[in-house]
């Protein structure tokens, strides 16, 4: 044969066609992804970055209880006379990261039980599938109430754990469920024909297919791992240790602020900054979904 | 016979695919059709058949819109309506009354959550013009309706469109279509998805029901097979257009237009010997990017400069009755033969056959 | 129909706040923990017991008794006659004794004032005498503080009482549990007539947001009281504090934050009832597990790094505390007159002295903080309780404090559904916790808290490990404080004031306990609106949930509608 | 074809692989597991109710032990009993239906207390969950008819916010502005579940009263579910309006009612009922953050302070109530969808 | 060595157990393909045909008979044969779009199984192997192909990317489940032109499924038909004389049921025999004897409904299962010659009264 021309060499970049291409798209392109991710964003470096531009030193000031917003202090103080604002600040980090842990947690083990259900069933397929029954009957906040109980000392990480211990029962059934039927698919069968291997077959051929909707119910599930912990501080099961949204709230309710007029920023802050974060979440979930869903994308 | 029942206008229609971006599925359509004729549609897929089929009932999905033209209809009264003319509830009224339409996916036809008999029963009550359809008279008709189709009523009546056969629901599909005694009846692909013998049953009964009810019919296909069985009349699409028209001897055994030629060349006959077919080389256009001018002009070996400039329209070849007439819209129509040597000699015998008529 | 002859001089309603439930709570008063609005302050209203006590002059303020005398080891009770029970009987002798029966048989061993009773009679309808082992001031006090039963429904149970106690059982033997099982197991829901009682007031309506009561012709007091119904909302501190802000209650026994209290600050005719409390907040050391707590120099210099008004402004807010004039381990009430003929020390804030102070005891300041006497960083955690808002704000600013001194505290919250596990077992470095004793009238109260609770010093319950029998100090020499416990609660009046005294000092000296604040009782009355004064009257010292003033005076017609 | 013999041996043989039946006996094993996960959360947990109550008496004045000895009185529990044999106890009154007393109020039995609750949080999630479906449902419908409008742009903002956001936060942004900031709220008077003096019974007067107590919780559980009930709707309806046999149903000159009712709305519902279930399910779950924060006393609020003391046949009875009454909603979806759904039936008995 | 058969099934049967009970969807078939010749199997649907093609496959195990690859029974290969079986056989799936993953390009779909079986060393020769199996196909150029995703190929483009994966192997059998009926006929006859240079050149043999019974006749006019009914074959042999001169009563119906597209030829048609019934039975409860009984115009009372009737060989080169037609051929003389004239409409009639 003769040489070969060079052309065939060299793939054609086809970022948009890529999976992170596709995802880049689904983020920027449509008004709906592009508000949510700016937003989602716009919170993240707000709790991640402003910790370290705003001075941390917030001192207990029994002359300044809650006084209004002013330049000094842009939402005014709060009970022990801190300034709102920084603590606003501090606050978004841990349920963040903890929702996002959490998200991940849950994502995981329902991509690795759902496509190890899906794929071989058989037995494991059928404890699997009843254990998520029961996980699902059994309340989530129950579960987290026993175990944050049980536990009495619970780290962050922890709360996590227990967080998307309680949320993979609804995506493991949807996993399952595609990768049975993409099991199904012909071009899976196509690649057994090849006899390329069940791992190359779960990971290279099955999973991709889902990757879409894998990432798009990871953003789902940070906002309900956000919803779950977030929850539980509102109830007050957690320790009151570092700052965040859930506390500030448990502390409006538990300590009547809400009630207060003058205490309104410190009420409704944490109120709009997780309003906000959950809307951005979900509207970049819907660009994402728009993006990245086959069934969409194949009209 | 000299009054069209139906005839359409400088028809185009096009489907929203974006914002502010639409495509031309069909466009520019002129057609008569006269009482009592079976015409058939034929083309490849996504040439529009459908999307015809759907706009002479004024039938098309949200997207889809009827851009330019007029579509006439002469309705049982003896008055004559346009289509799009028409307001919601007249139009209504007119669906299945006088126009009724068998589905490409007659499978997915009948709502599965209801039986049977309840199709029939929602037909007949929503044009019941007063009639009062009690279950024993829904029952009746509907059983005269199926036993014209040779399905037995009492187990169809009852059935879950799931519980029947492919063919069964087709079979009851057609007689739900003939319910209200319609005019005009638009079959689209209504046998494709069947086995080979129920196609051939459900055939036979189209030409009974013919025979007794002498009604018009649009037949949509893209089985040349088919089409000779069923149509007297034959229209190609091509890209949207129709490109040629005529009698379905002129069509099948004398076509003019190299698309034509080059897909009766390509169908694989049973019977007889085994000729070596070709194809058409390349795939039609897409309806986002078409070729300026005649828009077989890529794929076609006698495409000259000229067929590249300006759209080709039908010109008139031979000249027939009650919408007979073979036209084609090919600037080099007279180089154009069919290449087979066993319909050659097909054709040479529908030569002297056609001197005659 | 209250509106009847005793309609005189009554009108216009006084509305109360508290927190019932009317779903899980239920009519049977024997069960006090569990029954509607028997443990509320206004239970005084419709549950009367024999007296009150002015808790400023010690004496006590007959009500369902027309008089009470505690003559040698004799408490005589002379009831009032023609009192009635809602069920149409008459309030008699049966009752009280039956009812001090039940409690004597159902109070823990070594509770004062019932192990000493040896019997109960009822001399005649209106006469009860209760003989007792030993008297000592305050001996009566258990006895003339229940809130009497009524015979007609009780009386099955009460008898069974009386046999047991003179069979000799006592709380925890087989039978008293037998009989205790018994009375929770019934709730009186649907028994007739409803609620028995036999106070001024009587249940009219029961919702499940609103208690309304009217008048109980027959009642005790009903004759002076000034209002025709007495309406208690449901509420917690949310709830009062909408009401006050609605001018919708009269009344509020809630504890507010001094947020809430901000919140109602502008609403018209709001009253700020204000009284010194009973007890404070405080830091228990834990002794058995870091010796070095048993230094008294190194816990005196711990309370001198304290800003203990700071700590109290901010856990409290201003008006919700008060600093002790004495660090005698007594509020202020109880400390008057005591300890004026001796020199005290008085702990404010001096870092220097502080300083000073730990160098004696060996410790030494070094660039990552001080040192132990062994050479190792003091490092320790105060624990306060997850909710309990006050003990956790006191706890952080404390840490806070210290550590700015050069002592690593940290700060932590223990759940708040068993922290006395927790502290009873020693469990932790520092712990944020009581001292001083509200619900005891008595000097004794506060040495029991300072002493005995959490200091259980058994292998299992080691508390916080602070010595009780003998104790070194500087000018008492080595004291048994167990023993002048004892005295202080059964010794005669000059016993208990002498010992009082000793252990005064004691702590003084030693600080078992660092007291950061005492609490100052704060209740909210909005007057003008249906009520013209709400006033405490002579008692002013009372405690709002013992023996509540505002209680007392309406049953003295001392409150009255605008 | 004859109908075959009916003997005893065919007819067990039908009940045994009727669906119906297998679906009862798996919803009996899942109620099993449950009860028994909980039983083993409830025992394994930290803390006992004695020593709770006892801490309870002793912040009411009374040293350590004395409230110890007292709350053993109070308390009825053995802590000493053994977990196998507490277990089978269990498990004998979960068959009798006698879950036992409440530990710390004796004198009622579990299911009494419970039910003194559960009809409360029934009542609102089920109001909530109606309306949710009421206006989801529709909404959903009309915006699928509409897609691409200004309407449907604007709903699908607004279903998505309110699916996204947490309802406890929309319901607490609710009272904070209708009550503290507008003063238009009238949140006292909303207070516990009636107004004092509202007879109980089957009225329009007590309803009414039921449902203005309530209006804060039922608007919180249906916040979420009408977001997700309009969107699935949308979706759903939005795949049926593309299906053929709606087409055909136009061409057939049926009457726009009918389609959308008969054809379009009945088989979008078929995806949307199993929601049904599940938001039940999730809001009864989230009741106690909703109830928390109104301060209504439903069975979460309960749940709390169960837990919070230790009273665990409270505890358990109530879980095990709760994650029955969310496998018998999904059972009755089930069952119900194979009455409207005929094809499940068929799909039942092949698969 | 080219007449050594590729692939044989003898006696393979398929049964597939169900709630409802067990489905005999194939019952005992035996078939071979021979090398550079086609095998071509054709039936209504339902009959079995996808069934027996993935047995032949190995994508499911038959329950019953063997299938056998070059004289090794599938069941009994040891890994290093499969492995072999596997790569010299391929599968054509019906649909071209869904058996393409869609996440991957079309050099990721051709390369996977060249770089996972070593045929290629690196990117480059992969990229270069891609090409010229896209080339083979009339993918042209190559270049413009390689980096697409599925959906950026119309069907035809799907199909040849599809053939030009089974071809990566270089196998020597493909088997094609209805390659073709998804296709619009130009393009139809462009594939088949393809797969029939391959079937020419390179001496694949193919087992090749198809309800249409002009592309059986078109792609396999040197090799041979089976048509399937309910699960078995009843009549075996080769093209030219199984569609000239049908014999099946079955056979017949099929092909006296086609259109063709010539409308003189169907109205001439339209007399056709009628089955007696249109109803096929099910599989869970076949009718006795001849399966095609209940429907078969020929049906003799007593004879038909009795026993099976087997697969024998006849005189006219085929082999058949029918009853009466067995007897009448035993009846009449033995070298009786058909001739199309016995196939109705297989010509133009003579007469034009028709008309
Ligand atoms: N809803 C729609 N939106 C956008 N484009 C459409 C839509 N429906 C059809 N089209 C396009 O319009 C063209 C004509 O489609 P139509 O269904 O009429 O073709 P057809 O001739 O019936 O094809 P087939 O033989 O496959 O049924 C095609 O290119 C198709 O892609
Ligand atoms: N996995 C299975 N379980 C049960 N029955 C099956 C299974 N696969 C196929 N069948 C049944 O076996 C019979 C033969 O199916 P098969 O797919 O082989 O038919 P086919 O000839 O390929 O039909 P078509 O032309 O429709 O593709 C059918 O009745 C089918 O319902
Ligand atoms: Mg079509
Ligand atoms: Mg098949």
């Amino acid at each position: 044969m003769s040489t070969v021309d060079a052309a065939i060499l060299k793939p054609r970049k086809q970022f948009g066609e890529t999976f992170f291409g596709r995802v880049w798209t689904g983020l920027t392109r449509s008004p709906a992804g592009f508000a949510g991710t700016v937003l989602v964003l716009g919170i993240v470096l707000f709790s991640f970055v402003g910790p370290l531009v705003v001075n941390q030193d917030n001192p207990t000031d029994t002359t300044q209880i809650w006084t209004e917003p002013s330049s000094a202090h842009w939402l005014g103080t709060q009970y022990e006379g801190k300034d709102t604002f920084t603590i606003l600040v501090n606050s978004g980090a841990e349920p963040i990261w903890v929702g996002t842990l959490a998200a991940l947690m849950a994502v995981f083990v329902a991509v690795v039980f759902g496509s190890a259900a899906g794929y071989f069933r058989g037995k494991i397929d059928a404890v699997l599938l009843q254990l998520t029954d029961v996980t699902v009957t059994i309340p989530q906040f129950l579960l987290m109430l026993a175990v944050v109980a049980f536990f009495d000392d619970i780290p962050a990480w922890g709360i996590a754990f227990v967080v998307g211990s309680t949320m993979w029962a609804f995506l493991f059934r949807s996993i399952r469920a595609q990768v049975m039927s993409l099991k199904e698919r012909e071009f899976v069968e196509a690649a057994r024909l090849q006899d390329l291997g069940t791992a190359r077959i779960v990971f290279r051929e099955i999973l991709p297919n889902m990757a879409g909707f894998i990432f798009v119910n990871f953003v789902i599930a940070v906002n309900q791992a956000i919803y779950a912990i977030v929850g539980l501080y509102v109830l007050g099961l957690m320790p009151s240790g570092t700052p965040n949204w859930g506390l500030m709230i448990h502390q409006s309710w538990s300590q009547n602020f809400y009630l207060n007029p003058v205490a309104m920023p410190f009420v409704l802050a944490p109120l709009l900054m997780i309003v906000l974060f959950t809307i951005g979440l979900v509207t970049m979930g819907r660009g994402l979904d728009q993006a990245l869903n086959p069934r969409l994308r194949e009209r | 016979m000299s009054d069209p029942i139906l005839s359409v206008r400088d028809l185009s229609i096009a489907y929203r695919t974006g914002r502010k971006e639409s495509v031309t599925a069909v466009s520019g359509i002129d057609l008569d059709l006269y009482e009592g004729q079976s015409l058939a549609l034929v083309g490849e897929s996504g040439c529009g058949k459908t999307t015809l089929g759907l706009g002479l009932l004024r039938l098309l999905p949200n997207l889809g819109e009827i851009t330019s033209g007029s579509l006439t209809y002469r309705l049982k009264d003896g008055s004559r309506a346009d289509l799009l003319q028409m307001k919601k509830e007249p139009l209504r009224r007119f669906r299945w009354n006088e126009a009724a339409m068998v589905f490409q996916g007659a499978m997915n036809a009948f709502n599965p959550v209801i039986r049977i008999f309840d199709h029939f029963a929602d037909t007949l009550r929503d044009h019941a013009d007063g009639k009062k359809w009690t279950k024993a008279a829904v029952e009746a008709r509907a059983g005269e309706l199926l036993e014209t189709v040779r399905l037995d009523p009492d187990r169809v009546l009852q059935s879950y469109p799931h519980e029947l056969s492919g063919g069964m629901k087709q079979r009851a599909l057609i007689a739900l279509a003939i319910a209200l005694d319609p005019q005009v009846l638009v079959l689209d692909e209504p046998t494709t998805a069947l086995d080979l013998l129920t196609q051939r049953s459900i055939v036979q009964q189209l030409h009974e029901l013919r025979k007794k009810f002498g009604f018009t019919m649009v037949f949509i296909t893209h089985d040349l097979g088919l089409a000779a069985e069923l149509a007297d009349r034959v229209a190609t699409m091509y890209a949207g257009r129709i490109i040629e028209t005529g009698s379905a001897r002129d069509i099948f055994y004398d076509p003019k237009h190299p698309y034509t030629a080059g897909l009766i060349n390509a169908v694989m006959p049973v019977k007889g010997d085994r000729p070596a077919l070709e194809s058409i080389p390349g795939y039609p256009p897409s309806l986002k990017a078409m070729p300026d001018g005649c828009a077989f002009n890529p794929r076609c070996a006698f495409a000259t400069d000229a067929c590249k400039q300006d759209r080709v329209p039908l010109s008139l070849l031979t000249e027939r009755p009650s919408g007979m007439d073979h036209s084609v819209a090919c600037l080099h129509h007279d180089q154009v033969r069919l290449a087979r040597s066993a319909t050659d000699q097909l054709a040479s015998f529908v030569e002297g056959e056609s001197a005659n008529v | 129909q209250a509106k009847g002859s005793d309609g005189e001089g009554a009108s216009g309603k006084f509305v109360y706040v508290y927190p019932f439930d009317i779903t899980t709570q239920h009519y049977n008063a024997a069960l006090p923990n569990a029954a509607l609005l028997v443990p509320a302050s206004n239970a005084e209203l419709f549950i009367p017991r024999p007296a009150v006590l002015n808790w400023e002059t010690q004496e006590w303020i007959p009500q369902l008794a027309e008089s009470v005398d505690l003559t040698d080891k004799t408490l005589t009770i002379k009831l009032r006659s023609g009192i009635k029970w809602t069920d149409g009987n008459p309030v008699t002798s049966k009752d009280v004794k039956g009812t001090i029966y039940l409690q004597k048989l159902n109070a823990p061993q070594g509770t004062v004032g019932w192990d000493q009773i040896e019997s109960v009679t009822a001399d005649d309808d209106t006469t009860v005498t209760v003989q007792y082992s030993a008297a000592f001031p305050g001996v009566e006090h258990g006895a003339l503080k229940v809130q009497v039963l009524p015979y007609a429904r009780y009386g099955e149970w009460t008898d069974e009482a009386e046999a047991l106690v003179a069979a000799g059982a006592i709380q925890g033997s087989p039978e008293q549990s037998a009989l205790a099982e018994k009375i929770a197991a019934e709730d009186f829901k649907d028994a007739e007539g409803g609620f028995i009682t036999c106070g001024a007031y009587k249940f009219k309506d029961i919702g499940e947001t609103v208690i309304t009561m009217e008048v109980h012709e027959g009642g005790l007091f009903a004759d002076q009281v000034k209002f025709e119904t007495f309406e208690i909302q449901k509420g917690d501190n949310a709830t009062s504090v909408q009401l006050l802000l609605s001018s919708e209650v009269d009344y509020s026994t809630q504890v507010l934050g001094a947020t809430d209290r901000q919140t109602i600050a502008g609403v018209d005719g709001l009253k700020e009832l204000s009284t010194p409390g009973y007890d404070g907040i405080g830091l228990m050391l834990n002794q058995a597990r870091f010796p070095e707590f048993a230094d008294v120099d190194v816990r005196k210099a711990f309370l001198y790094v304290l800003d203990t008004e700071q700590i109290g402004e901010i856990a409290k807010g201003q008006g919700g505390y008060y600093l002790p004039k004495t660090y005698t381990g007594l509020a202020d009430p109880h400390a008057e007159g005591l300890f004026d003929d001796v020199e005290l020390e008085f702990y404010s804030v001096d870092h220097a002295k502080a300083t000073s102070l730990l160098e004696g005891a060996g410790w030494k300041q070094e660039s990552d903080g001080w040192h132990k006497p062994d050479g190792s960083l003091a490092e320790y955690t105060i624990i306060g309780v997850e909710g309990w808002t006050d003990f956790t704000l006191s706890g952080e600013q404390a840490a806070d404090q210290l550590t700015q001194f050069g002592i690593k505290v940290a700060y932590e919250n223990v759940p708040e559904d068993n922290p006395w596990g927790i502290w009873g077992a020693g469990d932790f470095d520092i712990a944020v916790r009581q001292w001083a004793n509200p619900f005891v009238p008595y000097v004794y109260g506060a040495w029991q808290m300072t002493w005995f609770t959490d200091n259980g010093l058994t292998a299992d319950a080691m508390g916080m490990g602070v010595p009780v029998d003998a104790v070194e100090t500087a000018t008492q020499g080595t004291v048994n404080v167990a023993e002048l416990y004892r005295q202080s609660q059964q010794g005669t009046e000059e016993e208990q004031a002498a010992a009082n005294k000793i252990l005064g000092i004691v702590f003084n000296e030693t600080l078992p306990r660092l007291p950061l604040f005492l609490n100052q009782r704060v209740s909210y009355a909005v007057e003008g609106k249906r009520v013209k004064a709400v006033d405490p009257g002579d008692y002013e010292l009372n405690d709002i949930y013992f023996d509540n003033p505002i209680m007392v005076r309406i049953l003295e017609g001392g409150i009255e509608p605008v | 074809m004859g109908t075959p013999p009916r003997t005893a041996a065919t007819v067990v043989r039908r009940v045994w692989t009727s669906y119906a039946f297998r679906r009862v006996l798996q919803s009996v094993f899942v109620i099993w597991l449950v009860s028994t996960i909980t039983f083993l959360l409830m025992h394994f947990m930290p803390g006992d109710p004695i020593e709770i109550m006892a801490g309870r008496l002793n912040s009411a004045g009374m040293s350590h032990d004395q409230a110890l000895a007292t709350a053993q009185n109070l308390v009825n529990y053995d802590p000493d009993a053994s977990a196998w044999g507490q277990y089978l106890d269990f498990l004998k009154g979960l068959v009798t239906l006698d879950l036992g007393n409440s530990l710390t109020n004796p004198s009622k039995s579990v299911l009494e207390h419970v039910m003194e609750y559960l009809p409360w949080t029934l009542f609102s999630v089920g109001a909530g969950v109606v309306l949710a479906v009421v206006i989801g449902v529709s909404v959903g419908m009309a915006m699928a008819y509409r897609r691409g409008s200004g309407f449907d742009h604007a709903m699908t903002s607004i279903g998505s916010f309110l699916t996204g956001v947490p309802n406890y936060i929309l319901i607490a942004a609710v009272v904070v502005l209708g009550y503290t900031v507008l003063g238009i709220l009238p949140f006292l008077d909303m207070r516990g579940r009636i107004t004092a003096g509202v007879e109980p019974g089957f009225d329009p007067v007590f309803l009414g009263d039921a449902a203005f107590h309530a209006i804060l919780p039922i608007l919180a559980f249906a916040f979420t579910a009408t977001g997700s009930f309009m969107l699935n709707m949308k979706a759903a309806t939005t795949e049926v309006l593309t299906e053929d046999y709606v087409t055909v149903a136009r061409a057939r000159g049926l009457k726009p009612g009918r389609i959308s009712r008969g054809y379009v709305g009945r088989n979008a519902l078929l995806p949307v009922v199993p929601q049904i279930a599940l938001q039940m399910g999730m809001l009864v779950g989230g009741s106690i953050v909703i109830e928390q924060i109104l301060d209504y006393p439903g069975v979460g609020q309960m749940l709390m302070s169960a837990i919070a003391d230790r009273d665990y046949p409270v505890v358990q009875a109530a879980v095990i109530i709760l994650a029955t009454s969310v496998v018998i909603a999904s059972l009755i979806v089930d069952l119900v969808l194979v009455k409207i759904d005929p094809r499940i039936k068929s799909e039942g008995q092949d698969a | 060595m080219s007449n050594a058969p590729l692939l044989k099934l003898s006696g393979m049967e398929q049964v597939f157990e169900t709630k409802k009970g067990p489905v005999p969807a194939v019952g005992g078939v035996d078939l071979e393909v021979k090398p550079g010749k086609v095998l071509c199997l054709v039936g209504e649907s339902g009959c079995g045909k996808t069934t027996t093609a993935r047995a032949a496959a190995g994508l499911t195990k038959p329950t019953a008979g063997t299938v056998e690859f070059r004289g090794k029974n599938l069941a009994e290969m040891t890994a290093a044969e499969r492995g072999q079986y596997r790569r010299a056989v391929q599968y054509i799936h019906q649909d071209p779009y869904a058996a393409l993953n869609p996440t991957r390009t079309v050099f990721s779909t051709l390369s996977a199984g060249l770089k996972k079986h070593g045929i290629v060393k690196n990117r480059t020769e992969a990229r270069a192997k891609a090409a010229e199996l896209l080339q083979l196909v009339d993918l042209t150029p190559p270049e413009s192909y390689l980096d697409s995703y599925p959906h950026q190929l119309s069907g035809g483009q799907r199909q040849r990317v599809n053939v030009a994966r089974s071809l990566a192997l270089n196998p020597d059998l493909l088997i094609c489940d209805e390659s073709t009926s998804m296709l619009d006929v130009s393009i139809r006859v462009s594939l088949l032109n393809t797969l029939g240079r391959l079937r020419d050149e390179l001496d694949v043999g193919f087992l090749f499924i198809t309800h249409d019974l002009a592309v059986a006749k078109y792609f396999a006019w040197d090799g041979e038909i089976a048509v399937m009914y309910l699960g078995k074959v009843v009549e075996h042999g080769p093209t030219p004389e199984v569609i000239g001169n049908p014999q099946h009563p079955y056979t017949k119906a099929l092909i006296g049921a086609v259109c063709e597209p010539d409308p003189d030829l169907a109205k001439a048609n339209r007399s056709a025999e009628q089955l007696r019934s249109a109803e096929i039975p099910s599989l869970r409860d076949l009718p006795a004897g001849c399966a095609f009984h209940p429907r078969c115009p020929a049906f003799e009372p007593g004879l038909c409904d009795a026993a099976e009737p087997p697969l024998q060989a006849t005189p006219s080169r085929r082999k058949l299962s029918c009853h009466v037609v067995h007897r009448d051929l035993q009846r009449a003389t033995p070298d009786a010659t058909l001739t199309f004239d016995a196939v109705p409409g297989s010509r133009r009639p003579e007469t034009e009264s028709a008309l």
